[in-house]
C-alpha cells in the first residue's frame, strides 16, 4: 500500500473546490457567480492535471492525516478514479460554463440563483472524495456531502413541484445512506478496519458478510435510482432547473454506482455468489425495460429524458451478473470480465455526456418557449438546428448506435454477455435499444414537422447551444481513446487481480 | 499487412466535409452550397477513379484505427468494395445535379443537401469497410443520415413514413448488431476475404453459425427489401424524387444487396455456407420475393408505388444470384447491384420530372405524356425494356446471367422464375409505355415551373438522359473490358478463387 | 442484573421509537422522538459512549426535537394518522384505502420480518473484529490529545470531521434554498416579560463559559467540539428568542465570516502544512494539542452559528415571505 | 446473554421500524422522524460492537463515527424538516398528494 507514489493531488481535489465554494459564500450575487466559475475551472483543471499524472507515475495515494490505514484514511487515486474524475471534470466543467450563461440570461427575471454555485462546488468536492476515498466510513460522508448538495440543488428553483420531488429524493437518500451504514457496521465489527484494500483481505463469508452486502447493494442501489428504488429520480430529476438536471443524471447517480462496483469487486469478491449477480441484473434488465417503456409513453420533454435515465442506469446494473459467473461454468475468452468492465466505464460516460447534453437542450427548449410538451416542438428543426443536432446526436449514443460511446458501451456489453455464457441478458440490451430509439425520435420526428399554429421563440445565447452540443460531440469522441483506456484501467489492480477472487466465488456457487 | 494510405478516408471525407460545411452555411447561401456539393461530388468520382487506376495496377489501399482491443476501424479497398463505390459515387453526382435543380427554391434546402452528403458518405463507407464492425457503423450511420431526408417534407405523412423506415431499419440494425456481435465473440474480428476463420468453425459450431447467418441475413435484409422486410421501402416513397433515387438505387436498398453479398462470399465463404446450407432458404426467400413485388407492382396506380414494389423486386435478383453457387449467377448478382441502380435511377427521375412538370403522380393521369416529354420517357423507356430484360440494354445482361448460372447449378426452378417475372415485369410497366406514348393527352396542361424551350427545367433533364444511355451503354458494350459486366466477373472470379 | 437494565433500556428504545410514529397527535410523535432520544442517549452513556450520549442529547434529542417542536406550528395539531390522507376527502376514501392497502402492506410486513431475521442472525453472528481500540491507544501520545474519541475525530479521521463541518454549513445553505430566501428577520416568538429577558441575559455568558470548558476538557474527557458548538447554539438561540436577533445585527461578512471560519481554517491549516511537505491534516505531534484546540474552537463557533442560523430561519418560516427587515 | 446481543438485536428491530414507518407513515415529519429511527438503529449496532471489542475503554473509532453520523443525520433531517415547513407554507400539503 505504501509503496505506492504519495501525492498531494488527491487532498488537493477535495480540497480545493470546498475553498472555492467557502470564499463564494462571501459575495453576492454576480461575485458569487464568478467565484463559483473559477472554482469550477480550476477544480476542472486540477482534475486534468491530476489525470495526465496518474497515466505518467500510476496510482496515486494520500494518506491523509499521516495516519495510515485502518486508523487512517487513505486517498487513492488509481486508473478507474482517474477516469471518473476526469469524466466528471469534463461534464462538470462544460455545465459549469452553461449555468454561467442560464443564469446571467435570466438574471433580470429574478433567475441567477446564486447559491448555485456553492452548492455544486460542495457537490464537486462530494464525487471527487468520493471517487478518491478508500475508507468505507468516509464513503459514507462523502455520498451525504453529495445527497445533501443535490437535492438542494434540485430544489433550487422553489418550484412546488420542485419541493415534492426534492423530498422525496431526500428521505429516498436518506434510508439508502442509512442501509449502506448499515452494513458498514457489520463489516466494522466483524474485521475491525474500513480500508477496501484490508477489507478485501479480512473479510471471510458469513452471515455477517452476506448481510452488509444485501444493505449495502440496497442502499446503494436506492441512491443509484436501481429498478425498483427509481421512483425518486423521475420527478426530481425533471423539475430540477436544467443545468442542475444535467449534473443530477451525469454525475450524482454514477457516485453510488461506483461504489457499488468497488465494493463488490474489491470487497466482497470472495462472498458473491451467482444468484446475487442474477439478481442485481435482472432489476438492471426490468429498469431497461420499464424505463425506456415510461420514457416513450411521456409528453414533456424532460420527463422522458429523466426516464430514460432510469433505463439507462439499468444497463450499468447489468455488469454485476457478468462479474460472477454460473458454477461449472468456463468463460469463453479470457477478456469477458474486461469487457464487462470496459462497458460499465463506457456507459457511465457515454451516459454522462449525452444525457447532460440533452437535459441541457431540454433547458434551450424552455427558455425558448416556456414549456417542454413534445408536441410544441414542431419546426424546432428550423428555429434551432444546433440543439436539434445536440439531442439528435445525444439520442444516438442514448440507443447505442455506432461510432457513439454508448455504442461502445452496448458492443462491450454484449461482448461480456456471450462470453460469459449468460446469452439471456441479450433480449433486455436490445429491446432497450429499440424503445430508446422510440423515445428519441418520438422527440425528433416532430421537430422536422412545420409548426402548427403561431409560437414565440424567445431567444436563446448561442454558448448555450454550443455548450449542448460539444457536450453531444462528446458523447462520440470518447470512442477515439478507447483503446487506451482500455489499457489504462487494465493496468488497475480492480482490472487485473480482482478477476481471480471473482472466479474462485462463482465457482463455489455455494448459494 | 497492406500499406495504409488516406486515400480511402479522403474518398469518405470528400462528401463528408462538405456535408458538415454545408451545416454550417446560412439558408439563403444556395451558390455556395451548390458549390461545395458539386465539388464533393466531383472529387469523390475523380478519387475512385484514381483509387480505380490504382487498383487495376495491383495497389492496395488500406486504412485502419485501433478502437478497442479487437476492434478496429479498417477501411480496405478491393474490387468488390470498389465496384458499388463506384456506383454511388457516380450516381450521386448525377443526383446532385438533380436535387438542386428539384429542390431549387424549396425550403431547409440547407439541412437537405447536408444529409443528402452525409448519406452518400455511409454508402461509400459500407462499400470501403474493411470489416464486420465498420460495415456496422457505416450500416447504422446510413439510417440516421436518411432519416432527415424521408421526412424532409415534414408533412404529417412524411413524418408517419419516417417512423415506418426507423422502426424497420433501427430493428434490422439491432438484430444485425448482434449477429455481429455473437460473430466477433465466436470468431473474434473478421476481415472481409478473410473466410478460414469461419470454415475452420463450421464443424464445431454449426448452429451457432446458422443462427448468427440468419440474425445477420435478416439484419440487411431489412434494408434490401426481402419479403417480409420491405414493408418500408413503399411507405417511404412520400420523400422527394432525389431522395427515392438515393433510397432505390445508390444507397440504402443497395447497402443490404451489398451487405448480403459480403455475407455470403466474404464474411462466411462460400463453401461454408453450402456446407450448413444456409443458401437454399435464401434463394427460396429471395425467388419469392420477386414474384410477389412484381404482383404488387401490378396493383398500384400511384407511380412511384410501382416503382418501389418493382424495386422489392429487382432487388432480390441479386440475393437469387448469391445464392446460387457459381460463377455466372455471382456475376449476375454482382453485375446487377450496378444495373439496377442506374436503370431504377433513370424511372426515379423520370417520374420525378412529371410530377415536378405537370403534377402529375398517378399512372392514369400520364396519357400522352409521351410527347410533351420526350427526352425523360425515353430514358424512362429504355429503363423499362431493360427491366424487363430486354436486350441490349442493362437488364438483359444480368438476368441472362442469372439464368445462365442456375441452369449451370442445375437449379432450373430459378430459369422459371426469371421468365415469370419478366412476363410480370412487361405486364406492369408496358401500360406506362402505352398511356404515355400512345394515348391521347386527357386535357390541356401547362407546366407548373419555368423550362425554357425545354419539356423541362435543365438540371431535371440532363440526369435522367445520362442515366438512361447509361443503361444503354452498360448492356450494349457489356462485352468489352472496363464494362460493368467484364468487372463483375473478374469478382466474381476471385471470390470463387479465394 | 445489569443484564436486565440493558434489556430494559432496550426495550424502551423500541417502544419509545414505535410510539413516536404511532402516536395519533402530531405533537405526540414529536415528544415521543424526543424521549427516544433520550433513551438512546441513556443507551450510549451504559455502553461507554458518553460522548456520543452528550451528542445525542443535545443534537439529536435537543436541537433536533427544538425545530420538530417549532414545525409543529405549521400543521394542523389534532390530525391522527388515519385521518390524515391528504385533504378532508379522507373520510370516504378511507375504507376504500384499507383494503387496497392491506396487500402492500402485508408484503411489506413480511418482508421485514425476513429482513429481521437476517440482520439480527448476522449480528449475532458477527465475528469479532477486535476494532481498532488497541491501535488507537498505542498512538495516542502523538496525537497530541489524551481523549481517544477526540483524537479519532480531529486527528486520525479528521478528514471525515472536516467534511461533516461542511455537511453542515452545507445544511444551512440547503435550508435557504429550501425556504426561498435567506433573510433573517425579528423572531416571531418573542420572550415578553422583561424578567425572563434578564434571565436570558444572565444566562447567556454561563451557557457560553460551560462551552468552553467542554471544548477544554474535551481534549482529555468527553466533550469537545460539537458538544460545546451545541451549548454555544443554544445561546444564540437564547438571545435570539430574548429579542435580540444576533443575526438581523451582525453584519453580513462577520455573519458569514463566522459560518466558514472552522471549515475554511481547518483547511487552510491543512494546506499550509501541506505546503511543508505532510499529509492534509497532519500536525507535527509536538504542537497537535495546541492547533487541535484551535481547530476545535473555531469549528465549535462555526457549528454554533450554523445552529443557531438554521434555528432563527426555522422560527421565521412561518411569516409573510415579503416582509423583510434585513436582507442579506 | 452479552449486552452487544441484546443491543445489537434492538439496532435490528429499531432500523427496521424505521423502514417501515417510512413507507407507512403519512405525515412528512413523521417520515423524518421514521429516518432518524433508522439512524438510531444503525448507531446502535455500532456503539454495541464497540462496547464488544472493548479493552481498557470501548473502541473509540466506532465512537467518533456515531458522532460525526448523529450530526449528519441532524444535518439532513433539518433540510427534510425546512422542505416540508415550505411545502406546507405553499401548499397547505402535509404528505405526499398521491400518496395512497
Amino acid at each position: 500500500m505504501t509503496d505506492l507514489p504519495t501525492s498531494p493531488l488527491p487532498a488537493l481535489l477535495v480540497g480545493l473546490p470546498i475553498l472555492m465554494a467557502t470564499l463564494s459564500l462571501f459575495f453576492r450575487t454576480r461575485g458569487k457567480a464568478l467565484v463559483g466559475l473559477v472554482g469550477c475551472l480550476l477544480t476542472a483543471g486540477l482534475s486534468f492535471i491530476a489525470f495526465a499524472e496518474v497515466t505518467r507515475r500510476g496510482t496515486l495515494i494520500h494518506i491523509l492525516g499521516g495516519w495510515d490505514p485502518p486508523l487512517g484514511i487513505l486517498l487513492r487515486m488509481d486508473p478507474l478514479a482517474a477516469v471518473f474524475i476526469g469524466m466528471t471534470a469534463a461534464v462538470g466543467a462544460f455545465i459549469s460554463l452553461y449555468a454561467w450563461w442560464y443564469f446571467r440570461a435570466q438574471e433580470s427575471t429574478g433567475g441567477a440563483f446564486p447559491l448555485f454555485w456553492p452548492l455544486w462546488l460542495f457537490l464537486w468536492a462530494g464525487l471527487n472524495g468520493l471517487f478518491l476515498s478508500n475508507d468505507l466510513f468516509n464513503l459514507f460522508v462523502t455520498i451525504e456531502v453529495i445527497g445533501i448538495s443535490a437535492v438542494a440543488l434540485a430544489v433550487l428553483s422553489g418550484k412546488v413541484a420542485a419541493l415534492f420531488a426534492g423530498l422525496r429524493y431526500l428521505l429516498a437518500a436518506i434510508a439508502g445512506s442509512m442501509a449502506y451504514l448499515f452494513g458498514v457496521a457489520l463489516l466494522y465489527g466483524s474485521t475491525g478496519t474500513l480500508d477496501i484494500g484490508l477489507l478485501g483481505q479480512a473479510l471471510e463469508p458469513g452471515p455477517a458478510t452476506t448481510f452488509a452486502l444485501l444493505v449495502i447493494t440496497l442502499g446503494l442501489m436506492i441512491k443509484t435510482a436501481s429498478f425498483p428504488f427509481h421512483f425518486w429520480l423521475p420527478p426530481a430529476h425533471s423539475s430540477a432547473l436544467a443545468p442542475v438536471s444535467a449534473l443530477l443524471s451525469a454525475l450524482v447517480v454514477k457516485g453510488t454506482f461506483y461504489i457499488l462496483l468497488r465494493l463488490w469487486t474489491e470487497v466482497f469478491g470472495v462472498s458473491l455468489t451467482f444468484a446475487a449477480g442474477q439478481l442485481i441484473g435482472l432489476a438492471g434488465a426490468a429498469a431497461v425495460i420499464w424505463g425506456s417503456w415510461q420514457a416513450f409513453m411521456q409528453t414533456n420533454l424532460k420527463l422522458v429524458v429523466a426516464h430514460s435515465s432510469v433505463a439507462q442506469l439499468g444497463y450499468l446494473l447489468m455488469i454485476f451478473p457478468l462479474l460472477v459467473l454460473a458454477p461449472g461454468v468456463t468463460a469463453g475468452s479470457a477478456d469477458w470480465l474486461s469487457s464487462a468492465w470496459t462497458a460499465g466505464v463506457y456507459q457511465v460516460m457515454a451516459h454522462a455526456f449525452a444525457k447532460s447534453s440533452f437535459f441541457l437542450s431540454a433547458g434551450i427548449i424552455i427558455m425558448a418557449l416556456g414549456h417542454d410538451r413534445i408536441e410544441s416542438l414542431r419546426d424546432l428543426a428550423t428555429r434551432m438546428p444546433m440543439t436539434v443536432m445536440a439531442m439528435g446526436l445525444a439520442g444516438v449514443s442514448l440507443i447505442g448506435l455506432p461510432p457513439s460511446g454508448g455504442f461502445m458501451a452496448k458492443w462491450m456489453l454484449l461482448k461480456g454477455i456471450f462470453l460469459s455464457g449468460q446469452w439471456w441478458w441479450a433480449p433486455a440490451v436490445l429491446a432497450g435499444s429499440m424503445l430508446a430509439a422510440g423515445y428519441v425520435f418520438r422527440i425528433l420526428r416532430l421537430a422536422f414537422a412545420p409548426a402548427a399554429e403561431k409560437q414565440t421563440w424567445r431567444p436563446v445565447p448561442v454558448a448555450l447551444q454550443l455548450v449542448a452540443l460539444l457536450l453531444a460531440l462528446a458523447s462520440f469522441l470518447i470512442v477515439f481513446p478507447a483503446d487506451y483506456l482500455v489499457q489504462f484501467l487494465e493496468s488497475s489492480k480492480i482490472f487485473g487481480s480482482g478477476v481471480e477472487t471473482i472466479v474462485e466465488g462463482g465457482g463455489d456457487g455455494n448459494y | 499487412m497492406e500499406t495504409t494510405s488516406i486515400l480511402p478516408l479522403l474518398i469518405l471525407g470528400s462528401s463528408f466535409i462538405p456535408g458538415i460545411l454545408i451545416l454550417t452555411l446560412r439558408e439563403d447561401q444556395s451558390a455556395l452550397r451548390s458549390f461545395l456539393n458539386l465539388f464533393g461530388a466531383v472529387a469523390k468520382v475523380s478519387l475512385v477513379a484514381w483509387v480505380f487506376a490504382g487498383t487495376m495496377r495491383g495497389e492496395e489501399y488500406a486504412f485502419l484505427f485501433r478502437l478497442a482491443p479487437e476492434l478496429s476501424f479498417s477501411l480496405r479497398v478491393d474490387q468488390l468494395g470498389l465496384f458499388f463505390a463506384s456506383l454511388s459515387s457516380v450516381l450521386w453526382l448525377v443526383t446532385t445535379l438533380y436535387a438542386i435543380g428539384y429542390l431549387e427554391g424549396g425550403k431547409n434546402r440547407r439541412r437537405f443537401f447536408a444529409f443528402f452528403s452525409f448519406c452518400v458518405t455511409a454508402a461509400t463507407g459500407i462499400a470501403l469497410s474493411g470489416n464486420v464492425i465498420t460495415f456496422f457503423i457505416f450500416y447504422e450511420f446510413l439510417t440516421l443520415s436518411t432519416y432527415p431526408l424521408v421526412v424532409h417534407s415534414g408533412t404529417d405523412h412524411a413524418v408517419n413514413a419516417g417512423r415506418t423506415y426507423l422502426w424497420y431499419t433501427i430493428g434490422g440494425g439491432t438484430v444485425l448488431f448482434l449477429g455481429v456481435v455473437g460473430l466477433h465473440v465466436l470468431a473474434g474480428p473478421i476481415y472481409f476475404g478473410q473466410t478460414e476463420m469461419i470454415a475452420s468453425l463450421v464443424s464445431e459450431h454449426p448452429t451457432q453459425l446458422t443462427i448468427l447467418f440468419f440474425l445477420m441475413l435478416a439484419g440487411l435484409g431489412v434494408k434490401a427489401a426481402i419479403f417480409p422486410l420491405h414493408g418500408w421501402l413503399p411507405i417511404s416513397m412520400v420523400a422527394p424524387a432525389p431522395v427515392s433515387a438515393l433510397l432505390h438505387a445508390v444507397a440504402v436498398v443497395k447497402a443490404g444487396a451489398f451487405g448480403i453479398i459480403r455475407l455470403v462470399y466474404d464474411v462466411y465463404g462460400i463453401d461454408a455456407a453450402g456446407q450448413m446450407n444456409l443458401l437454399t432458404p435464401l434463394a427460396i426467400l429471395a425467388a419469392f420475393t420477386i414474384l410477389y413485388g412484381s404482383v404488387q407492382a401490378l396493383f398500384q396506380d400511384d407511380f412511384k408505388k410501382r416503382l418501389a414494389f418493382s424495386t422489392v423486386s429487382q432487388l432480390s435478383y441479386i440475393g437469387l444470384g448469391a445464392a446460387i453457387v457459381g460463377v455466372l449467377s455471382t456475376t449476375g448478382a454482382i453485375v446487377h447491384l450496378v444495373h439496377q441502380g442506374i436503370m431504377k435511377i433513370t424511372m426515379f427521375f423520370a417520374a420525378g420530372n412529371v410530377a415536378e412538370t405537370y403534377g402529375y403522380k398517378k399512372i392514369s393521369e400520364l396519357n400522352g405524356i409521351g410527347r410533351r416529354m420526350p427526352l425523360t420517357m425515353g430514358a424512362f423507356t429504355i429503363a423499362v425494356f431493360g427491366m424487363i430484360g430486354l436486350p441490349p440494354i442493362a437488364g438483359f445482361i444480368s438476368k441472362w446471367y442469372l439464368g445462365l448460372g442456375a441452369v449451370e447449378a442445375g437449379s432450373h426452378w430459378v430459369v422459371l422464375v426469371l421468365l415469370g417475372s419478366s412476363a410480370l415485369n412487361a405486364a406492369y410497366f408496358l401500360p406506362i409505355l402505352y398511356r404515355a406514348w400512345f394515348c391521347e393527352p386527357d386535357h390541356e396542361a401547362v407546366p407548373r415551373r419555368r423550362t425554357g424551350r425545354l419539356e423541362t427545367q435543365v438540371l431535371l433533364l440532363i440526369p435522367v438522359v445520362i442515366t438512361g444511355l447509361l443503361s444503354l451503354a452498360a448492356g450494349v458494350f457489356a462485352a468489352m473490358a472496363g464494362s460493368p459486366l467484364s468487372i463483375a466477373r473478374e469478382i466474381a472470379e476471385r471470390l470463387y478463387l479465394l | 442484573m445489569s443484564v436486565l437494565i440493558d434489556i430494559v433500556l432496550a426495550i424502551l428504545a423500541v417502544y419509545l421509537a414505535l410510539q413516536s410514529l404511532m402516536a395519533p397527535r402530531l405533537s405526540q410523535s414529536v415528544f415521543l422522538f424526543f424521549a427516544f432520544g433520550l433513551a438512546l442517549a441513556l443507551t450510549w452513556i451504559r455502553l461507554g459512549a458518553v460522548d456520543v450520549g452528550i451528542a445525542e442529547a443535545a443534537i439529536a434529542a435537543g436541537f433536533l426535537g427544538v425545530l420538530l417542536i417549532d414545525a409543529l406550528r405549521d400543521f394542523s395539531p389534532a390530525v391522527s394518522e388515519k385521518q390524515e390522507g391528504a385533504d378532508g376527502t379522507s373520510a370516504d376514501r378511507s375504507t376504500k384505502d384499507t383494503k387496497s392497502r392491506l396487500l402492500p402492506s402485508l408484503a411489506l410486513g413480511l418482508g421485514l420480518g425476513l429482513f429481521l431475521l437476517i440482520a439480527v442472525e448476522a449480528i449475532w453472528h458477527t465475528p469479532k473484529g477486535g476494532g481498532l481500540t488497541a491501535l488507537s491507544e498505542a498512538m495516542l501520545a502523538e496525537s497530541g490529545v489524551e481523549h481517544p474519541v477526540t483524537a479519532v475525530l480531529l486527528n486520525y479521521r479528521g478528514y471525515d470531521t472536516w467534511l461533516e463541518i461542511g455537511v453542515i454549513l452545507m445544511g444551512l445553505l440547503a435550508i435557504f434554498v429550501a425556504g426561498g430566501v435567506e433573510v433573517y428577520r425579528k423572531p416571531r416568538v418573542l420572550v415578553r416579560d422583561p424578567l425572563l429577558r434578564q434571565v436570558i441575559l444572565f444566562f447567556t455568558p454561563v451557557l457560553f463559559l460551560f462551552g468552553a470548558f467542554l471544548l477544554y476538557y474535551g481534549k482529555s474527557g468527553p466533550g469537545g467540539a460539537f458538544q460545546a458548538a451545541v451549548l454555544w447554539g443554544a445561546t444564540g438561540i437564547l438571545l435570539h428568542l430574548g429579542g435580540w436577533p444576533v443575526f438581523a445585527v451582525i453584519p453580513r461578512w462577520l455573519r458569514q465570516l463566522l459560518l466558514t471560519l472552522g471549515l475554511g481554517f481547518f483547511l487552510l491549516l491543512g494546506f499550509a502544512f501541506m505546503a511543508g511537505g505532510a499529509a492534509l491534516f497532519e500536525y507535527p505531534p509536538a504542537q497537535a494539542g495546541v492547533l487541535i484546540l484551535i481547530v476545535e474552537a473555531l469549528a465549535a463557533l462555526s457549528i454554533a452559528t450554523a445552529l443557531a442560523a438554521i434555528f432563527a430561519y426555522f422560527n421565521q418560516m412561518k411569516d409573510e415571505p415579503n416582509e423583510i427587515e434585513s436582507t442579506t | 446473554m452479552e449486552p452487544y446481543q441484546i443491543y445489537g438485536l434492538a439496532s435490528a428491530v429499531l432500523f427496521v421500524i424505521g423502514i417501515a414507518g417510512l413507507f407507512a407513515a403519512r405525515h412528512f415529519l413523521k417520515k423524518i422522524i421514521a429516518t432518524n429511527i433508522m439512524g438510531g438503529g444503525v448507531f446502535l449496532c455500532f456503539v454495541s460492537f464497540a462496547q464488544r471489542d472493548a479493552l481498557a475503554f470501548a473502541d473509540p473509532v466506532p465512537h467518533a463515527m456515531v458522532i460525526t453520523g448523529i450530526v449528519v443525520a441532524v444535518s439532513s433531517a433539518a433540510f427534510a424538516l425546512a422542505l416540508t415547513r415550505r411545502i406546507n407554507q405553499l401548499t397547505g400539503e402535509e404528505s405526499f398528494p398521491n400518496d395512497k
